[in-house]
């Protein structure tokens, strides 16, 4: 069996743990479906060749449901269950109608050239000699050993070729964790009389 | 079968979307951008993967023992597609601590999860 | 809850942590080698952190480290990544591997791949750190519950 | 020179990590403002020395420019222009934030929080490489949901919450938008992109739906009309100086600028782009005014305005982008409508965050927002009501000020493209602005004092100080025009005209 039904199959059943995620009445159950669908994706990761993102969905994936759980199972819903807002479900119906349809239109290539690569057939497997080049990547594979030394592309991609990237994703680490802090202060604002002091 | 893959990582995505413009529930909006995330990641790497035809799936971007990088080349996925979701994913991470965090102040200043209650501002 | 779980848990979540944190260090000093990378490990650093303060409470994993310590160990972490980036400055420029022209390692084994290793090790104590200050505040926040009095707009 | 490149992105960060760790030392704490003050000032002076240079480019860890594997930092002539506008109006508001972030708790988490904002524009301005461009505009989006939120009362959460919810949606459209670009070709670099483009097909379906979702992304960030329901929320709840910073220049630079450089840049300006700009600058313009009008709070008021004047620059951009796109463009016209879009964009950062630290400055000493519960500050708070009219008089397009040119530059310059209907109606927006702020004149600064205005005093002198700097250069850019239009405002124009000089290598690939 090829590695695309096993894909398809995982991807239905991310479809349906999203769908009961979103649907569901208790949030615990909500979260808890989430958490199933990200453990869906990971192993998606390790059968798509990325064995890197899938140690760390699963990782992130159980820590993140560890603050959803501690979040929702001492706190008590009081949502009552509105008639729905017609128009608005309606207009995200419409957008993602549209959005659905453009996206088969550019990954289906009706319309001729410009489609999206067919699952499977990335640009890096492209010739050299061909319109549009295999891309960087190419060089990632073929240099990256000789280059930096790492054997593993990503990291090297990650922390040698584009490392600047990863600055700015360990500022992001921390400035979630920095507002978290500020968000969780007991007080924003001093009393009056505290005022003077700096 | 390639295309009905990509249509159920757009479908993933929109059920994401749906979550978060028509609920009224934080945590609900909360799960909501979580799948919308995962779709956008999922996209990500479907782009990058090269099948071998008759010769199997693609291979890890990690050069093994006794390889050659041309023969990495000729096999491997693409790399740089991974370091973007792993770029993503931890964003998705930071996003989910500081969402959590102004749940928790938001249900402790208004008592609930519920959007139509907590309206003090006009929009 | 301020006891804990129960000894089971307890026993376990003392038996398996340190074996946590140690897995934790190990993905991330072979990320170069091998799948994993600092992110994924410092994560897993900081989920014994995590698995502490669920068994045993919030006090007595700030025996272990403090907030206050989380947060230095955070800065540290991001402030010596930057500092790779900067010290590239001799070697030629931002960013620019200044360890690996000098000894290049063999591929495939730990000490090769020049700053890739120190990056992920710094990245390792940035997340780590981070992620479990961030959890310690979320922990602590949910004990204190409501102040007595309640904050009033003051200006 | 080069070298100064990187480091208006790294000495923000560096010095929020160094703040970070000063809180937790004793005699420490208490200069983390100092040391952010002395940071951005230092930027700011790297970035003006920046201007004695040509255009310059880098690729980060030296991994190019043969195959461009690394990561490109371009600083052109627009880069410039917006790197000095991020770094003066991050300049004036810290020196504000001094004094008034003593109302707060733990002001050294706004410090570092705000520095990271600060180094993370500086990093969406000099990117040329798309990927990078949407991780500095997340980190910078973080960094200002968690400031939305610093005050922790009920409606700052709620209005963090919400900007959030809708930021994170538009920063996972842009992400979809550079996976479908780089699908298509392979490379991140945007100006490897921008050549690689016309071989994928320009028009197919692929490239549409990328610059659907890309666009879409961005006109959230920038809050277009139709996605411009977070800002009048966030805006407002945020402290003054983030109100400043965000009003001033976190939407013109992750929204309006990243808007531009995608068009011009990387997809290459058609027709079809420029219709959706103009129309969404169009409908912002009228819309964002017509309910500026009705507000009685002074925050909420100059939020709405926001989107209005933003409008105009976006409107503006789309004419530019539109005679760029015809098959003989004239160069010099597309070149005027870039002068004004620019000018104004410039001047809307000074004279909108000058009205924002004046409303937090009356919100300081009198403790209301209300424009109704206010009243003859003139007579109380001499210095703080001068600069508001000054603020005033300047976004409400009075001649002497800065505003009048830019406006005029644009109205002109939508005639002479041949939109006269458009040309109109922003004489329209700029006509029921005025109006607006002659009411603002009138509860806030003129007649009777209110009752919580009759015991206001005088605000500290910093905070003063940083309005007084905001006021005086909002009236030198109106003089300086000349010089100015001929070393920053012609070369940015330039930069987004001339897409092929991003190009580094030259040549096929």
């Amino acid at each position: 069996m090829g590695v695309e039904y096993i894909v398809l199959m995982l991807l239905g059943f991310m479809l349906i743990a999203a769908l009961i995620a979103v649907e569901a009445d208790d949030l615990l159950s909500s979260v808890i479906a989430i958490g199933a669908a990200g453990f869906a994706l990971s192993v998606v990761f390790l059968l798509l060749g990325a064995p890197d993102l899938a140690i760390t969905q699963v990782v992130v994936e159980t820590i993140a449901l560890v603050l959803l759980i501690r979040l929702v199972v001492t706190r008590h819903d009081t949502t009552s269950e509105m008639p729905r807002d017609a128009l608005r479900t309606g207009l995200v119906l419409l957008a993602g109608g549209l959005l659905l349809a453009g996206a088969f239109f550019a990954i289906s290539g009706i319309g001729g050239k410009g489609a999206i690569p067919p699952f499977g057939e990335p640009v890096l497997g492209h010739k050299a000699t061909d319109a549009v080049p295999p891309g960087v990547s190419a060089d990632y594979l073929a240099n990256s050993a000789e280059e930096t030394g790492a054997a593993n592309a990503v990291m090297a991609v990650l922390l040698d070729y584009r490392a600047y990237d990863t600055l700015g994703e360990a500022t992001i680490i921390f400035v979630s964790i920095l507002g978290t802090y500020a968000v969780l202060r007991r007080f924003g604002r001093r009393k009056k009389s505290q005022e003077t002091e700096p | 079968m390639g295309t009905a893959i990509y249509i159920l990582a757009f479908a993933v995505l929109l059920i994401g979307l749906y979550a978060v413009v028509a609920k009224k529930n934080v945590i609900k909006i909360i799960v909501g951008l979580l799948v919308f995330d995962y779709a956008v990641n999922l996209l990500l790497v479907l782009v990058g993967y090269r099948s071998l035809g008759s010769e199997g799936w693609g291979k890890p971007p990690i050069l093994a023992e006794g390889q050659t990088p041309a023969q990495l080349a000729a096999t491997a996925v693409d790399p740089l597609p991974q370091a973007m979701v792993l770029t993503s994913i931890v964003i998705g991470l930071g996003l989910t601590a500081l969402m959590v965090a102004m749940a928790i102040r938001i249900y402790e200043r208004y008592g609930t999860f519920d959007t139509n209650q907590i309206r003090k501002l006009r929009g | 809850m301020s006891q804990g779980m129960t000894p089971i848990v307890k026993n376990t979540a003392r038996l398996v942590s340190g074996f946590i944190a140690v897995f934790g260090i190990y993905i991330a000093l072979t990320g170069h080698i091998s799948p994993g990378g600092g992110f994924a490990g410092g994560v897993i650093l900081a989920a014994s952190v995590v698995l502490i303060v669920l068994a045993f409470g919030r006090e007595t994993a700030e025996r272990i480290i403090t907030p206050s310590q989380c947060h230095l160990w955070d800065a540290a972490g991001a402030g010596l990544f930057l500092a790779v980036a900067l010290v590239g400055y001799f070697a030629g420029g931002f960013f620019v591997n200044f360890i690996t022209p000098i000894s290049k390692g063999q591929v495939g084994k730990l000490f090769s791949g020049g700053t890739i290793l120190v990056s992920n090790l710094f990245i390792l104590i940035k997340v780590a750190a981070g992620l479990a200050g961030a959890f310690l505040a979320l922990a602590a926040f949910r004990r204190a519950g409501l102040p007595d009095g309640h904050p009033k707009e003051v200006c | 020179m080069m070298f100064i490149v990187p480091l208006l992105v790294i000495l923000p960060l560096g010095a929020a990590f160094c703040a970070v760790a000063m809180a937790e030392v004793s005699f420490l704490k208490r200069w983390t403002g100092s040391l952010a003050t002395l940071a951005v000032l230092a930027n700011l002076v790297l970035a003006v020395l920046l201007f004695g240079t040509g255009d310059l480019k880098l690729f980060v860890g030296g991994w190019g420019p043969a195959n461009t594997l690394g990561i490109e930092m371009v600083c052109d002539g627009l880069s410039k222009l917006m790197a000095v506008t991020i770094n003066l109006v991050s300049l004036v508001s810290f020196i504000f934030a001094g004094p008034y972030m003593r109302r707060f708790t733990k002001p050294w988490l706004f410090d570092a929080i705000l520095l990271i904002m600060i180094g993370a524009m500086n990093g969406v301005v000099l990117a040329g490489d798309l990927f990078n461009l949407f991780v500095f505009l997340e980190v910078a989006a973080i960094a200002s949901y968690a400031l939305v939120a610093f005050g922790c009362e009920a409606e700052e959460l709620e209005a963090a919450f919400k900007y959030l919810v809708l930021g994170t949606v538009g920063s996972a459209f842009i992400l979809m938008g550079v996976t479908v670009l780089y699908s298509l070709t392979g490379q991140l670099n945007m100006a490897k992109v921008h050549m690689l483009l016309p071989k994928a097909g320009l028009g197919s379906p692929a490239v549409l739906l990328a610059a659907a979702a890309l666009l879409s992304g961005l006109a959230l960030k920038a809050a277009m009309v139709p996605f411009h329901a977070w800002l009048p929320d966030a805006h407002p709840s945020a402290p003054a100086p983030v109100s400043a910073m965000l009003s001033g220049v976190l939407i013109k630079a992750s929204g309006v600028y990243a808007m531009a450089r995608i068009v011009f840049n990387v997809l290459g300006p058609t027709p079809q782009y420029a219709a959706i700009l103009m129309t969404l600058g169009a409908a912002s313009m009228l819309i964002g005014v017509l309910l500026a009008v009705g507000q009685w709070d002074l925050k909420r008021l100059l939020a709405y305005h926001s989107i209005s004047q933003m409008g105009y620059v976006v409107l503006v951009i789309g004419a530019a982008a539109q005679v760029a796109a015809r098959p003989s463009p004239d160069m010099a016209l597309a070149g005027l409508c870039l002068f004004g879009g620019l000018f104004h964009l410039l001047n809307h950062a000074l004279f909108k965050s000058l009205l924002f630290l004046s409303s937090g400055s009356i919100e300081h000493q009198t403790g209301t927002r209300e424009l109704k519960k206010m009243g003859g500050l003139a007579r109380r708070m001499k210095v703080t009501s001068f600069c508001c009219r000054v603020g005033a008089l300047s976004i409400a397009g009075v001649p002497p000020f800065n505003g009048f040119f830019s406006k005029l530059i644009i109205i002109v310059a939508l005639v002479l493209t041949g939109h006269g209907v458009l040309a109109a109606l922003a004489v329209f927006v700029a006509f029921v602005t005025l109006i607006s702020f002659v009411k603002v004149q009138r509860y806030a600064l003129e007649g009777p004092p209110a009752g919580l205005a009759a015991q206001a005093c005088e605000a500290p002198a910093l905070m003063c100080a940083a309005m007084v700097i905001l006021a005086v250069l909002c009236v030198a850019t109106g003089l300086a025009i000349v010089p100015l239009r001929e070393h920053v405002f012609g070369p940015a124009a330039d930069a987004l005209l001339s897409a092929g000089r991003l190009v580094s290598m030259g040549g096929a690939p």
